[in-house]
C-alpha cells in the first residue's frame, strides 16, 4: 500500500473554517474572592432587620439585629463581655488543644495497628454517640462541678471526631510513598512523621474544622455546669428567662469565634498545604 | 352539642401534671366539649414556647423568668393555680449532703455560706433559696448558688458532696434521703407558706378572645384535680380508689417500669393541686417582684401582664 | 484537520518555559517533538490540547475533525492519570460513556482497544496491580479508543521494553496507514521520532523554542527498507541535540 | 584508569558472613481482627459488672450493667421499645439522609466554585458553631412542635460536618486526574460525579461516619421537643427523673445504634474503596 | 556485598508472576535485567529490596556492606514515589535525616547531588512544578544522597532524553569507576544495558524466568572504544527478545 503521506496539494484549503483551539482547562480550582463573604452577611443582616422592622419576622422569638446589639453593647458596657470570654476562651482552648492532640494520636493509632484498630475503632463508634448532656450528672461525679468537668466536656467533644477524620486520613494516605520511605530505612517514628502524617494532614484540618465547630457548640453544654461566668452560661441564663435578645447576642459571639476559628484553620491551611495546587 | 372542639394540652410526663390526665381518662374533658390531645414535652421551657407560638392551648409549669418575659411580650397569660405547697402535706424538702450536715448544717438557718444547687438562675431553687435566707435573717446572696441546669445533675453534685444544699419535691427527697449521703433538715413549707409551685398558663390570645373555652378547660381540669386529691393528698376516697388513681397516672408517669416500681414514686409525688383552680396571687406577686429584684425581668412589668384573674378565685 | 501554532509562548510565573513556537502540523502528519529534558515539550502538548492557555501566541485549529471521532484532540499523559478507584475496563469506558454509544459498541471498542495493547487478560485489574509499562499501555488503549483526530503524545511507550514498543509502533504505523490521523509525538528516544515522524522538531533547552526541524520524506510503510537513511537521520539529531545540550554545559559552567 | 571489574578471585570469600535480606517494607496496612472489639466490650462490661458488685464503683451515679439490663428488659417487656425506637429511627433517617444529601451538595459547591465557597464557607463557619440546643425555641416557631422540629434539629447538625469534609475532600483530589477528565472533553457533570466525588468519597464517608454519630447524639436535643415517644425521650425522662438505670440502658441502645451505623459505613468503606491497598 | 537470589518465585494471589529466578550480584557489579513488559522486573526488585517478601526462595546478602555506606539497598521507584509536600531539596534531605549527618555535611550532599543531576536551580521547586524527567532525576539524586552499597534501579533513565541520559550513564560509570557500587538495574534500553551492564539477564514473559544470561566482559570505560561488539551484544539481545515476543504472539494466536 502507498503512503498516502499528504503534500500540500492535499493539505486543507485556505477557506477552510480557522479558529483557535478551545481552551478546556482550568477551572476546579477554587480562588479566594474577599469581597463577597463581607456582603453575605451584611446582607443577611439587613433583610433580617428589615424583616423585624416591617413586622415580618415577629419580635416573639427572632428579636431585629438592632435590639441584639444592644443587648450586646449592654453586655459590653457591663464590663461582663470579657469576664465571660475569657473564661470560655480558656475552656475552649485546653479542651480542643488536648481533645485534638488526644484524637489525632489515637486516630494515627487506629489508622496503623490492626490491634489499635480492632479494639478502638468500635469503642469510638460506641462512645462518640453518646450525647454529652446525658452524661452531665457522670461528668460531675468524675470531674467535679469545677473547671474540670467544663474542659472535659469540651474534650471529650472534640476528641472523636478528631479520631475518626485522623484514621480516614491515614487510611487515605499512598502506601507507595511508605514502601519509598521503608526503602531508605527510614525509622517506623520517621514514616509516620515525616509520610503519613502530612499525607492525612488535610484531612486532619478539615477534621479540626468540625472539631473546633462542635467546642463552641460543646460550650454551652460545658458551662452548664455550675459556670457563673462563659458566653454559654450567658447564653444559658438568657434561654432560661426567654431573653432572645440577648440570646442572639451570645449566639452572634458563638459565630464570630467560629469565624475567626475558621480564619486561622484557613491561614494554617494555606501554610501547610501549599504544596497543593 | 356540637361537635367537640379540639385543644392541645401541653404536659410533661410527672405526677403533678397528674390533674389534666385524670381529666382526660375520665371523661371530664369531654363532658365541657373539649377533644384534648396532650403534647408531652420534656422541659417546661420548650412548652412555654409552643404555647407562645400558638401550638399548644394550656400548660402547667412553674413561674419562670422565662414565662415572665413571655407574658411581657405580650404571648401568654397565667390563668390558674395548680400545685401548692400547704402545711402538713409533704411538700418540697431541703437536703444537705451528708459532709455539710457532719459539719453542722443541720438546720436551713445554717445555711449561710453554703453552696446551694440550682438549675438556672432565675429558677425556683433560687427563689426558695433566698427566701430561706430572708426568713433566716441573712442575705440571699450568702448563699452560694451553683446553676448544674438539670436536676440529675444536682443530684449527682449533692450525692458526690460538691455541693451542699438542695431542695426538691418530697418523692424525690424521700428516695435519696434513704441513701447514706443525704440528710433531709427542713421543709419549704415553712419558710414560703402557700407557695403556688405551678400555675396554668394559656396563650395571651386564647385569654382574651377564647374566655368560654379556657373557663371549660379550668372546670374539667379542676374536676379532675378533685379526684386526685381525694384519692392521694386528702385519701379521702378509699385505698381502691387510691389504687386506681396511681394505676391511672401510671399510665403517663415511669412509664417505662413496672408498676410496682413506679407506684411508691407516685404516691410519694402527690401534692395538692389547688380546688378549682384557685390562684395564690400573693404569693406570685411575691415571687415577681423576686424576679424584679433580682434584675432577671424588666422592673415596669406589673403583675396584670403576667395574670389574668378574671378566670378563677385569687387570693 | 490541521494545526497551526502560532508565535506561542509560555510562562510559569517569572519561569519562561516557551518563547515564540511556530509550527504547522498537517492532516494526516506525524510531528515528532524532541527536546532536553525540562525544556517545555509537556507544556507545549498542553498548549496544543487546549488543557492550558499560552501566555502569549494561539493555536489554530484548521478545519473540522472528520466524522466518527469522538474527540478531536486526545491527549496521553507522561504520568498516565489513570482513575485508581476504576478498572483496567472502566478507565477506558470512563471515556466512552455519555457519548451516545450502545453498550455493546462501546465494549467492542474497549475489547478491540486492549487486544491491540495487549491487556486483554487484565480488564479487570485495578491500576496499583499493573506494572509501569502495562499502566502506560491503558493510557494508550485509552486514546486509541476515542478515535481521536489528533493525538498528543507525551512518550506514550516510554515505560515499555523495545519489542512491546516495536510492536505498538507497527500498530501505530499500521493504524495512521488506514485511519490516517494526525499526531504531535513527543519523545526521548530518536530512534521512534525518525521511525515515526514526517517532521521533526528539535526544541532548545529551556525557554525552549524551534531548535531546528528536520523533514524525512519516507514513506512511513517503507521505513523499514531505509534503515541507513534513518540511522543518519538520527545522526544528525543526535548531534543537534548534543550540541545544545554542551552549550547548556557550558553555560553552567560560565554561569 | 583501569576497569577493576570484579573477577572471581576478588568476590567475597565463603566464610563471609550470609543472611538473608531482612525484609523491611509491609505493615501499615490494617487487617480486620474480628475478635477483638467484642472482646473488649466484655472485659470493659464485665470490670464494670466486677467494680459495681465490689463496691468500687459507686452506685451513687453509674449504675452496675446488670441494673441497667434490667431496666432495658423492663423497656423490653413494656412493648415500648420498640416505639421508641421507630419513632428515633424514624427521625434520625430522614435527618441524616436529607443532612448529608443537602451537605454533600453543598460541598460540592464550596468545593468546586470560587463564588459557593467565597459566599458560603464562611456562612458554615458562622452557623456551625451555634447550639442547636440554643436554636430550640426558634426551631418550635419555623417548624413547630411535631416531626419537623426534631427531623431539622438532626438535620442541621448533619449538614455542617458533611459540608466541611466534602469540600475537604474535593479540595484533595488530585487536579491532573481532572485535567485528564477534560482533555478527553468529558462534560462538567461527568467529571463531577466520575473524577471528583469518587475521589472525594473517602473524606466523605469519613464524614458521614461523624454526621452518624452527631445525629444520634442530636435526638437527645431533636426530642427535647414535644416528643413523646424516642430514645432521646425516654433518656431525657430518665435524666429528670435521675433513673441512671434507664438513663444507662438509653445511652446504651444509643451506643449500638452507633456501633451498627458504624458497621454500615465500615460495609459501604469496604465496597466504594476496595480499589485502595 | 554480594547478593545471592535462591529460587526466587513469588506470586500476587492467583498471577504467578516469577518463577525459579537463580541469580548471584556480586560486589562492584551491574547486572542489567531486561523482559517484556508486566514480566515481574519491578517485582524481582522488590523482593531484592526487602520490600516484599518471596511466594518461595530466599535473597541472601553476603557480606557487609562498605563503611560510609547510609542505606545499603537503595531503590529508585520506577514511579518516581516523591513526597509532593515536600521540596526537590525537601525529598532528598528526607532520607539524609535521623543519619546522625551534621545539618552541614547533608547541605553538602544535597548540593552534590543536586549537581550532578543538573536540578541546582529547582532545589525549592514542589514536584508538581516539575516535568517528567526532572521528577526522574529527582528520584536518581535521592538515590545517590545515601551513597548505596547496592541500588536496585527500575527504569531509573526511561523519562530522560537521550542527551542528558547520556550524560546520567556517564555519571553512573564515572561513579562505579571511583566508588563501584554494586546494582540492579531494570531497563528497557538494549543500548543502556549493554553499556552499563557486566551481566545482562533476559527475563521471558510472564511468569518471569532468567531466559538467558549475557556476559561483557569489556570494561565500562573502554565500552566506547568498542561500539561494535555492543552492537553485536544488542542485535544478540534483541534477536532473544523477539523471539520471546513471538512466542508470546504465537500463543496469544493458539490460545
Ligand atoms: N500489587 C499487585 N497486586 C497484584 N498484581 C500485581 C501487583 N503488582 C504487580 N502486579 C502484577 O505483577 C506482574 C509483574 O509486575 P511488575 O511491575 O513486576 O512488572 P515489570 O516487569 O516491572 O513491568 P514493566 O516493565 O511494565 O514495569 C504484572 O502482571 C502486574 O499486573
Ligand atoms: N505547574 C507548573 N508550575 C510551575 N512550573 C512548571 C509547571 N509545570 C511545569 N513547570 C516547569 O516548566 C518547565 C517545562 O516543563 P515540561 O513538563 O513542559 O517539560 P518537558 O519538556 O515535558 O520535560 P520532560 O522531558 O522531562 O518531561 C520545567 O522547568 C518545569 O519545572
Ligand atoms: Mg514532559
Ligand atoms: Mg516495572
Amino acid at each position: 500500500m502507498a503512503d498516502t503521506r499528504p503534500i500540500s496539494s492535499q493539505s486543507q484549503s485556505a477557506e477552510e473554517p480557522a479558529k483557535t483551539v478551545p481552551f478546556r482547562g482550568g477551572g476546579f480550582v477554587v480562588k479566594p474572592l474577599g469581597v463577597i463573604a463581607p456582603l453575605v452577611f451584611v446582607v443577611i443582616i439587613a433583610l433580617w432587620e428589615l424583616g423585624s422592622q416591617t413586622g415580618f419576622i415577629s419580635g416573639l422569638v427572632l428579636p431585629s439585629p438592632s435590639e441584639s446589639f444592644e443587648a450586646f453593647r449592654q453586655l459590653f458596657d457591663s464590663g461582663l463581655l470579657f469576664v465571660h470570654l475569657s473564661a470560655s476562651l480558656q475552656r475552649i482552648v485546653i479542651g480542643w488543644t488536648v481533645g485534638s492532640t488526644l484524637g489525632i494520636i489515637v486516630g494515627l493509632m487506629i489508622g496503623l495497628s490492626s490491634v489499635a484498630r480492632a479494639g478502638l475503632a468500635p469503642l469510638v463508634s460506641a462512645i462518640f454517640p453518646i450525647p454529652k448532656i446525658a452524661l452531665l450528672p457522670l461528668f460531675i461525679i468524675w470531674f467535679g462541678i469545677g473547671e474540670g468537668s467544663k474542659v472535659a466536656t469540651i474534650l471529650f467533644g472534640t476528641f472523636f471526631p478528631t479520631v475518626i477524620t485522623t484514621y480516614g486520613g491515614v487510611d487515605n494516605v499512598d502506601r507507595n510513598l511508605i514502601r519509598m520511605g521503608q526503602s531508605f530505612g527510614l525509622s517506623w517514628m520517621s514514616i509516620v512523621r515525616k509520610i503519613i502524617l502530612p499525607g492525612a494532614l488535610p484531612a486532619i484540618l478539615s477534621g479540626c474544622r468540625i472539631s473546633g465547630s462542635i467546642a463552641i457548640i460543646l460550650l454551652v453544654a460545658a458551662e452548664m455546669i455550675g459556670a457563673e461566668f462563659g458566653i454559654g452560661a450567658y447564653i444559658l441564663m438568657a434561654g432560661s428567662l426567654f431573653a432572645t435578645d440577648q440570646l442572639i447576642a451570645g449566639v452572634a459571639i458563638l459565630s464570630v469565634m467560629g469565624l475567626c476559628f475558621a480564619w486561622v484553620i484557613g491561614r494554617a491551611e494555606k501554610y501547610f498545604l501549599n504544596w497543593r495546587t | 352539642p356540637a361537635a367537640a372542639e379540639k385543644i392541645t394540652v401541653g404536659a410533661l410526663r410527672f405526677t403533678s401534671h397528674a390533674a389534666s390526665f385524670v381529666a382526660y381518662e375520665r371523661g371530664y374533658f369531654k363532658e365541657q366539649g373539649l377533644d384534648v390531645e396532650f403534647k408531652f414535652f420534656q422541659a417546661a421551657q420548650p412548652m412555654a414556647v409552643a404555647i407562645a407560638a400558638g401550638d399548644v392551648d394550656f400548660g402547667v409549669t412553674a413561674i419562670s423568668g422565662a414565662l415572665i418575659n413571655l407574658a411581657n411580650k405580650g404571648a401568654i397569660k397565667v390563668i390558674g393555680g395548680a400545685l401548692q405547697e400547704e402545711p402538713g402535706i409533704d411538700g418540697q424538702m431541703i437536703l444537705v449532703s451528708k459532709k455539710a450536715f457532719d459539719d453542722g448544717v443541720t438546720t436551713p438557718a445554717m445555711l449561710k455560706g453554703r453552696t446551694y444547687g440550682i438549675t438556672q438562675a432565675g429558677s425556683s431553687f433560687q427563689y426558695m433559696a433566698h427566701k430561706i435566707a430572708q426568713k433566716e435573717g441573712f442575705a440571699g446572696s450568702e448563699i452560694k448558688m451553683k446553676p448544674l441546669q438539670k436536676v440529675g445533675a444536682i443530684i449527682g453534685a449533692l450525692k458526690s458532696e460538691q455541693i451542699d444544699a438542695w431542695s426538691i419535691v418530697p418523692h424525690i427527697a424521700k428516695g435519696l434521703a434513704k441513701g447514706p449521703t443525704i440528710e433531709i433538715i427542713g421543709k419549704i413549707a415553712d419558710y414560703i407558706p402557700d407557695y403556688q409551685v405551678t400555675t396554668i398558663f394559656t396563650s395571651a390570645d386564647n385569654a382574651a378572645n377564647k374566655k368560654d373555652l379556657v373557663k371549660r378547660f379550668l372546670a374539667a381540669f379542676s374536676k379532675g384535680a378533685d379526684d386526685f386529691n381525694a384519692a392521694l393528698v386528702d385519701k379521702t376516697a378509699g385505698d381502691a380508689a387510691g389504687e386506681d388513681m396511681v394505676k391511672l397516672v401510671h399510665k403517663y408517669v415511669y412509664t417505662s417500669r413496672p408498676y410496682e416500681k413506679a407506684a411508691p414514686s407516685i404516691r410519694n409525688g402527690a401534692m395538692r393541686i389547688n380546688k378549682n383552680a384557685k390562684l395564690n396571687l400573693t404569693n406570685v406577686k411575691d415571687q415577681l417582684d423576686w424576679f424584679k429584684s433580682e434584675g432577671l425581668v424588666s422592673k415596669d412589668i406589673s403583675i396584670d401582664t403576667l395574670v389574668d384573674a378574671s378566670f378563677v378565685e385569687t387570693y | 484537520m490541521d494545526l497551526h501554532l502560532q508565535k506561542l509562548s509560555h510562562d510559569y510565573g517569572k519561569l519562561a518555559v516557551l518563547r515564540d513556537i511556530e509550527l504547522e502540523v498537517r492532516s494526516r502528519e506525524i510531528v515528532c517533538i524532541v527536546g532536553p529534558s525540562g525544556c517545555g515539550k509537556s507544556t507545549l502538548l498542553r498548549l496544543v490540547g487546549g488543557l492550558e492557555q499560552p501566555t502569549r501566541g494561539q493555536v489554530m485549529q484548521i478545519g473540522e475533525p472528520p466524522a466518527g471521532c469522538l474527540n478531536p484532540l486526545t491527549y496521553i499523559f507522561q504520568d498516565f492519570a489513570l482513575l485508581p478507584w476504576r478498572s483496567v475496563k472502566g478507565n477506558i469506558s470512563l471515556v466512552l460513556e455519555d457519548r451516545g454509544l450502545g453498550r455493546g459498541e462501546a465494549e467492542e471498542i474497549i475489547t478491540d482497544v486492549l487486544r491491540r495493547t495487549k491487556l486483554s487478560d487484565f480488564a479487570d485489574a485495578w491500576p496499583r496491580q499493573l506494572s509501569g509499562g502495562m499502566k502506560q499501555r491503558v493510557a494508550v488503549a485509552r486514546a486509541l479508543a476515542v478515535k481521536p483526530a489528533v493525538m498528543l503524545m507525551d512518550e506514550p511507550l516510554s515505560a515499555l521494553d523495545s519489542q512491546t514498543r516495536e510492536l505498538l509502533m507497527d500498530d501505530l504505523v499500521e493504524l495512521w496507514l488506514t485511519e490516517g490521523f494526525t499526531a504531535v509525538y513527543v519523545t526521548h528516544n530518536l530512534a521512534e521520532a525518525v521511525r515515526l515522524g514526517h517532521k521533526i522538531v528539535v526544541l532548545s533547552r529551556r525557554p525552549g523554542r524551534v531548535r531546528e526541524m528536520v523533514s524525512i520524506d519516507i514513506p512511513l510503510d517503507q521505513r523499514k527498507n531505509h534503515v541507513k537513511e534513518l540511522d543518519d537521520k538520527q545522526k544528525l539529531l543526535w548531534s543537534m541535540l548534543r550540541d545544545e545540550a554542551m552549550a547548556a554545559d557550558q553555560e553552567l559552567l560560565d554561569g
